[in-house]
């Protein structure tokens, strides 16, 4: 398997803060890894900066092989790499069927095509049907709970049909049956070829559903591996349990 | 019910008893029924994988959230209902996860601000003197800006500024996130000192072994309950503890099978923690 | 099921669009029909103005009221015109162009008044004029004298004052160079306010002066907004120029004075358009002792001696109260505009419009503005005169055929 | 596949084409039926406003940037339409100034995309005030380049040679289409991915740009095709009342007109701006012609505006939908329960609102932090 | 050269009190993210209640401030319990815009029934005094107004650093959750916080009342040039609204004498847009830390 996303020696400054401190790590086009670190080691960070929210200080981040620092995420966007959210960000006062569309990119001139075109509409409806929202596409997003949120943004940027997808804590503050539930969506979209780089604290989530562990302490990468390995490795149990 | 935790303070009363509560954000639960004693002068850590709802626990108990069930009892009086102000004025004090000093203020007027509800400006001098002695810093630096103080001291400042309450209870949420090893010390120090004065102190700690090591009490936290209670030394060398960590036996692999539209329904309706996700 | 969630969205906006325009129609409905009772009765004779009782010309707005109310109490207390009570309709028109222009068309074309008078200021005179023109009504408005007003060659229009308001210079351009050329000034100064009454004066004078060999040594503007005028005047005193022709409209000529208090600088002559001819607001916002000495052009005073002021001085005072030197030249110039009317009915036994109009064009109405008369596009013949501040009071110096006193020269010291 | 949804996907439906039919043959008739010389002037005015309120609406509402320097632009069009007919010239038919729009409502397009380039690096309150600056820069200009805009003294428009009877009549329609104008662009920027891109901005900009949105293009031409209307309106404006000024051509209360008009009606809706506008200019209109004098009728403006504010934040249209449709979710809830469906009834029933009564941060069980 | 110095004296002297009124505007919006548009119509309001006191009772407009900034203080702090406090947290922001608008009307449209459109202005004494120093002219009300906005901003900055009060509003500008934590009732301090800055328009109007004529529609002019000034001084800093209000006398005043009045409004406006072309947030505002 070839390297899909090539970080190296990313580092980034808050202040005296160093959050990311010359980070390097690839992913495997193909993988569904995960990036798992205590609390303030810089993940939502890492993925800030390879998404182009972020500004990088110094380091180099390769996506397909050419470099994408400096990028802005609109653009990113386009070339295949998406992301999640946290928190979960919809867009409130569009309905759930639009939140989709509205995430299907697209080229210079759809800007001026139909609100929902007929291939927009048939692939929102396939992911609405997927991911078991269709009963609420009508709704405003902001009229959804917070686990329908998370699944409405999972959707959402799948329609853009990209190559890579960051997902930010996928399962925070859901329950454990939609927990399962997002599993399952990313191991079925694993296997149609979609890349999955997914920050995750839940260990059962990540020992289940990833097949390469990349853990972060204080903005260092300090083990890459399976997760058996990962699990058993004493660096990592020391980065948890603190010193 | 919740005894038998306690391994060496039982003549000591109850100071904080968490009596079975359920809390969380909106229509979601995150503590399903949390049961925790604290006895006057003990120092305890409560740890646990993220997301276990340790904040959530603090916040119970400070009144930023109401449970949804169950009670807080503080001296065996039930406050379970209180707002932030009634509870700060019985002497728990919260010191927030995130910096809760104001950082274009000096950090004399940051310890004033602890004593804003405070209307005796002597008892409050004499308070401000006694925290000045524990922790030197607020008078070394104490017209340097706060924003411009080391994460370290800044915790320092922040657990200065407790004292102004003479606190019964202070509650602390990660004091030692985001910073560096020689901070780090510093505050686990603080702590430690707050300890030896006889502070009843409720510790939430990410950095487990740090935290135990300054506490006289641990519970582990996990998926919204207790899972272990013990003395903080005993908690330290327990695999369990590992285990409850980086994920184990206790856990149902999920199936692979797509779930029951009705179980899915009820999955979706699950809300947020919005706290724990940071 | 979906369908109905959908429809929320989209249906009946056009029944609730359609409401709101219904309801829009029957609030003007309504309103049409609770007043229309009160437009003509063949024994009124209803006088339409708008005029500026809110916002920006307010203050001199509801001077003109004043004026015309006097008029027509005046008037309907000797029997009305031709046998027919006159009623003032007098709305307001906000100072917006949009509701001078609604208001002229709901005057003239809702409530049907049979004349109508001018609003104030020439920046509303022009759209109103427009609006009465097409309906072939007589024009007379006695607040908008600017060379706009003029340019629309509105046969239909007549400006009551003595002479169009660029010509308000004139005079004090006239007696100085009236003046041996021994005596007259070497260099002059010309601040001026942006606004089509007050620049136009000042830039006559400057013309006159300049081809008379006077020389400038400041001539600029300031926007009406300018909080602050003495960073202008600092300027002047620093050119030290032997005469000051301000064209001024009223607060700037106050500031003028105070700054050039403050800077203790006083020139051999000062000369503001407007503003110094007011003859309470002047001495109540510079101080009494600060007046001795400033020029200005008007066209009536309290003791003036022309048709019909005596009156005119008794029943203002008998409606409003004050002293007859408290009295706006606004109110005087709105009176004047009535006794046109009046004179016209008294002369033709008639009143209706195209009369009006016709009658205007030829002859001269004396009116306590002095005789007045008009040429083809309305502007007015005659001349202003000059006044001047002499003990605590206007005079008027020139010319010879109206002074009441000689001018006083060099201008007295700032009493401070 | 459901109706509603097949809708979705035309760019113009049959439901809105009758609508769009019924609001047409509404305009034409109006001023045929109600004839009367001051009625069709205000209607004019009204339909101006409008239509000016619902380009507006375009930025200050779908997109969530709250203009406030659109009477820069409204002084644009006017003296670009003085300039071209000064009052020198004798008009043939008269029509030729509306012919000239167009060009007008391009220029002033062409010229908003570098201004709204710089004002949109801010968001809501600064933008605010940057496009509040752009209005005094504007007057300013307006004053000081007197070879243009005849400074103070203003800027004649060539006389109208309509007949008395019809007068008015010619410059309503002008109106009406642009209005018509405006609410058709408005429509198909709905129903187009333009109108998508607009709401996502209004509602989380960084993730819009985030998702492949070209917000920096989407936000240019929403403003730029809004401030060309309200040019193209101050065109007709100056035309109809014959004469140009500054300070009336760029006045500050146009612009809270017509935002305040946006926000009664409700904004970011299709038919919002028109009600505020039919509901707003009359009373204001008729309200200065009635009772002006008593110069309470801004004491009463502005009890008004702050009892709409207070009690309708959302806008007249948006308030009964939402009843509406909290009341049809309640129905389909209880609907879905006697069929015993899952539901999720109480989750979608929360209001997306939650008031302010408590300090944010304090947080209860009970409502979510926001 | 002379008539250049004369123009930066008179430009900080009118500096001074632009820099006390925009300090209260950008007290408010620091405390709560409100751009009250009606700032300009409490200075007004002033204006005119220091009328009444100095026609009708005498009282030197100067002492007026002494009445004037508790009155104003209260009714500020009653404004924001009643208007402002009810807004629905989502769209606070915009509608506040247009409650402060509302509100400025409102102030018009009383002062206009209680007062009529005439203009006003007030006529002490002392009004037309000057002094003379090294040839410059200064005027007394002028430099007696600069030296009581200075006084005033002392106090302001006294209040805001020394008191129990000063510190609950600078914590909650710059942490309200910890503020909260420690007791602050973050209701009242953002009623008393708008009173404060509403309170600054006392003196200030005081003072324009002396130099100008006003009536009730001079607010708008008014608060164009204060909104200039609090972006520019970056909105929520006062230090920055002080710099920035004695820059615009400055540059509107040496440009009056340098090129011409006509266009010296011109030449504000213009750095205004500069600066925000460089700097989004204004010249002294920080993105990241409240005010003061």
């Amino acid at each position: 398997m070839t390297a899909l996303l090539d970080v190296t020696g990313m580092t980034k400054r808050f202040g005296h803060l160093t959050a990311v401190d010359a980070c390097s790590f690839s992913v495997a086009e193909g993988s569904i890894t995960a990036l798992i670190g205590p609390n303030g080691s810089g993940k939502t960070t890492v993925f800030n900066l390879i998404t182009g929210y972020l500004p990088t200080d110094s380091g180099s981040v390769a996506f397909d092989g050419r470099s994408i620092a400096g990028a802005d995420p609109g653009g990113l966007y386009r070339q295949g790499l998406s992301r999640t959210f946290q928190q979960a960000r919809v867009f409130g006062d569009l309905t759930v069927q639009e939140n989709l569309v509205v995430a299907a990119g697209g080229s210079w001139r759809s800007v001026f095509g139909r609100r929902m075109s007929r291939s927009d509409r048939i692939r929102a409806a396939e992911l609405l049907e997927e991911f078991k929202l269709s009963h609420v596409a009508d709704l405003f997003a902001s009229e959804l709970s917070w686990g329908q949120r998370k699944l409405l943004e999972f959707a959402a940027v799948l329609m853009s049909r990209p190559r890579l997808v960051l997902l930010d804590e996928p399962t925070a503050g859901v329950n454990p049956l939609l927990i399962q539930t997002m599993a399952s969506h990313i191991r079925s979209y694993n296997a149609t070829g979609v890349t999955f780089l997914i920050v995750e604290h839940d260990m059962s989530f990540v020992m289940t559903v990833c097949d390469q562990v990349i853990v972060l302490d204080r903005g260092k990468t300090i083990c890459v591996g399976t997760p058996e390995a990962v699990q058993s490795d004493p660096r990592v149990l020391d980065a948890y349990l603190g010193d | 019910m919740t005894t038998a935790i306690n391994a060496d303070g039982q003549r000591k009363p109850p100071l904080l008893e968490i009596d079975d509560v359920v809390a969380g954000y909106g229509a979601g639960v995150i503590l399903k029924g949390v049961k925790l004693v604290l006895h006057r002068g003990d120092v305890m850590c409560l740890i646990g994988p993220n997301g276990a709802g340790k904040s959530t626990v603090l916040k119970t108990v400070s009144g930023l959230l109401r449970p949804k069930d169950g009670a807080v009892r503080l001296e065996g009086e039930d406050v379970t209902t209180e707002a932030p102000k009634a509870k700060l004025r019985r002497g728990v004090v919260h010191v927030p996860q995130e910096r809760s000093l104001f950082p274009g203020m000096t950090v004399w007027d940051n310890l004033l601000m602890g004593g804003y509800l405070m209307r005796n400006n002597k008892i409050l001098h004499a308070r401000i003197d006694e925290a000045a002695q524990m922790f030197p810093i607020i008078t070394s630096r104490r017209s340097a800006h706060a924003g411009s103080l080391s994460g370290g001291e800044q915790k320092q400042v922040e657990l200065a500024r407790t004292l102004l309450f003479d606190p019964k209870l202070i509650l602390l949420d990660e004091p030692s996130i985001g910073l560096d090893p020689k901070s780090r010390r510093l505050v686990f120090d603080a702590i430690r000192s707050l300890a030896a004065a006889g502070r009843t102190i409720l510790l939430v700690e990410q950095n487990a072994r740090s935290g135990l090591a300054a506490s006289d009490q641990g519970a582990v936290l996990e998926s919204g309950l207790v899972r272990l209670t013990g003395p903080a030394a005993h908690l330290l060398g327990d695999p369990e503890v590992a285990r409850l960590y980086l994920g184990a036996s206790q856990h149902a692999r999920p199936s692979n099978n797509a779930p029951a539209l009705s179980s899915a329904l009820a999955a979706v309706a699950a809300p947020t923690p919005q706290e724990e996700l940071t | 099921m979906y369908d109905n969630r959908l429809s929320f969205r989209t249906r009946n906006r056009l029944g609730l669009a359609a409401a709101a325009m219904g309801l829009m129609v029957s609030v003007s409905a309504c309103s049409a029909s609770a007043t229309s009772s009160s437009s003509t009765s063949s024994t009124t004779l209803v006088i339409g103005v708008s005029l500026s009782l809110t916002g920006d010309f307010a203050d001199p707005g509801k001077a003109v009221q004043r004026g015309y109310q006097v008029w027509a109490d005046g008037v309907n207390a000797k029997g009305g015109i031709l046998g027919r009570k006159v009623e003032m309709k007098i709305v307001d028109d906000l100072s917006s162009p949009n509701q001078v222009v609604t208001n002229y068309q709901n005057l003239i074309s809702r409530d049907h008044v049979d004349l109508v008078f001018g609003p104030f200021s020439s920046l509303l005179t022009v759209p109103a004029s427009q609006v009465a023109n097409r309906y072939h009504y007589a024009f007379v408005e006695s607040a908008g004298g600017g060379p706009k007003v003029f340019a629309q060659n509105l046969h239909s229009l007549f400006f009551v004052q003595p002479a169009p308001v660029v010509e308000q210079g004139n005079v004090f351009a006239d007696y100085i160079l009236s003046l041996p050329a021994g005596q007259r000034p070497k260099t002059a100064a010309y601040p001026s306010l942006d606004d089509p009454f007050a620049k136009p004066i000042a830039d006559g004078v400057q013309k006159r002066f300049e081809a008379a060999g006077i020389k400038t040594v400041y001539s600029g503007t300031y926007p009406a907004e300018t909080p602050d005028l003495t960073p202008i005047m600092a300027k002047i005193a620093a050119a030290k120029p032997d005469v000051i022709v301000s064209g001024t409209q009223s607060q700037d000529a106050y500031q003028q004075v105070k700054s050039l208090v403050q800077l203790h600088f006083n020139p051999r002559w000062l000369f503001m358009s407007n503003g110094a001819n007011s003859p309470t607001e002047f001495p109540d916002k510079v101080g009494k002792g600060n007046t001795a000495g400033v020029f200005s052009a008007g066209d009536w005073f309290a003791d003036s001696k022309a048709a019909g002021s005596a009156d005119f001085v008794k029943a203002y005072i008998a409606k409003f109260g004050g002293t007859a030197a408290g009295i706006d030249n606004s109110s005087a110039e709105a009176y004047a505009a009535g006794q046109v009317i009046e004179l016209i009915a008294k002369r033709t036994g008639r009143v209706d419009n195209q009369t009006i109009i016709n009658s205007l064009h030829s002859g001269t109405w004396p009116t306590l503005l002095g005789d007045l008369s008009w040429n083809s596009v309305g502007a007015p013949q005659g001349s202003y005169q000059l006044v001047q501040w002499i003990g605590g009071a206007l005079k008027p110096v020139f010319p010879a055929s109206v002074a009441q006193a000689a001018a006083v020269v060099p201008k007295p010291n700032w009493a401070g | 596949m459901t109706t509603a949804s097949m809708h979705q996907s035309r760019l113009v439906t049959p439901a809105g084409l009758t609508r769009a039919s019924a609001f047409t043959a509404l305009l034409v008739a109006l001023p045929l039926v109600f004839n009367a010389h001051w009625m069709v002037n205000l209607l004019f005015f009204t339909v101006l406003y409008a239509a000016m309120s619902v380009a507006w609406n375009l930025i200050g509402g779908y997109a969530g940037y709250p203009s406030l320097g659109h009477a820069a632009f409204f002084g644009l069009g006017a003296y670009g339409v003085s300039l071209v007919f000064t009052g020198s010239q004798v008009l043939s038919n008269g029509y030729e100034p509306f012919l000239l729009l167009p060009l007008v409502g391009l220029g002033a397009g062409l010229i908003a995309l570098p201004i709204g380039l710089i004002a949109m690096r801010t968001r809501a309150d600064v933008f605010a005030i940057v496009t509040i600056t752009l209005l005094f820069v504007a007057q300013t200009l307006a004053f000081n380049l007197k070879g243009l805009t005849g400074g103070a003294q203003g800027a004649s428009v060539a006389p109208p040679p309509f007949r008395l009877e019809i007068f008015e009549q010619p410059f309503y329609f002008a109106a009406a289409a642009l209005l018509l104008l405006a609410m058709g662009l408005t429509y198909l920027a709905v129903r187009t991915k333009i109108g998508l891109a607009l709401t996502a901005i209004r509602a989380d900009e960084d993730k819009a740009r985030g998702i492949g949105i070209r917000t920096t293009a989407v936000k240019l031409m929403a403003f730029s095709v809004s401030v060309g209307l309200v040019a193209m309106a101050g065109g007709i404006w100056a035309y109809y009342v014959g004469f140009v000024y500054p300070q009336f051509a760029v006045d500050p209360l146009l612009t809270i007109a017509i935002v305040l008009m946006t926000f009664l009606g409700g904004r970011a809706t299709l038919w919002g701006p028109v009600l505020g506008a039919a509901i707003l200019m009359p009373a204001q209109q008729l309200l200065a012609y009635y009772v002006g004098g008593s110069r309470l009728y801004l004491i009463a403006y502005a009890a008004i505006f702050l009892l709409i504010i207070l009690l309708l934040p959302r806008g007249v249209l948006p308030t009964v939908f939402h009843r509406r449709r909290l009341s049809a979710l309640a129905a389909t809830a209880s609907q879905a329960e006697a069929q015993a469906v899952p539901s999720t009834g109480p989750e979608v029933l929360r209001p997306p609102t939650v008031m302010a009564s408590e300090p944010s941060y304090v947080q209860t069980s009970a409502g979510e932090r926001r | 050269m002379h008539a250049l110095i004369q123009g930066l004296i008179l430009g900080v002297l009118t500096g001074g009190v632009y820099a006390l009124m925009a300090s209260g505007q950008t007290l408010i919006f620091g405390i709560m993210k409100v751009v009250n548009l009606a700032q300009g119509a409490f200075v007004i309001a002033s204006a005119y209640l220091a009328f009444t006191l100095f026609t009708r009772f005498g009282i030197d407009p100067f002492l007026a401030v002494l009445i004037t900034t508790p009155l104003m203080f209260c009714i500020g702090a009653a404004g924001q319990w009643l208007f402002l406090r009810p807004l629905r947290r989502e769209n606070a922001a915009e509608l506040s815009l247009l409650v402060t608008f509302a509100l400025a009307l409102l102030i018009e449209g009383i002062l206009s029934v209680t007062y009529s459109t005439t203009y006003r202005s007030i006529n002490t004494g002392y009004a037309n005094k000057s002094f003379e120093v090294a040839g410059y002219t200064v005027s007394a009300v002028r430099l007696y107004g600069f030296l009581l906005s200075i006084a005033l901003l002392g106090l302001l900055y006294g209040v805001l650093q020394k008191t129990r009060f000063g510190r609950a509003i600078r914590a909650t500008v710059q942490n309200p959750q910890s503020a909260a934590l420690l007791g602050v009732d973050a209701t009242r301090v953002q009623a008393y916080g708008f009173g404060l800055g509403i309170s600054t328009a006392a003196a200030s109007g005081s003072i324009f009342g002396l130099l100008y004529p006003f009536q009730s529609g001079s607010h708008y002019d008014l608060i164009s040039r204060l909104l200039s000034v609090v972006v520019l001084g970056g909105l929520g800093s006062i230090g920055g609204a002080v710099l920035a209000g004695i820059a615009i006398g400055v540059v509107s005043s040496v440009a009056a004498v340098l090129w011409s009045p006509t266009w010296s409004e011109m030449s504000f406006f213009v750095v205004l847009l500069l600066v925000l072309l460089v700097r989004p947030q204004g010249m002294f505002g920080r993105v990241e830390r409240g005010a003061v």
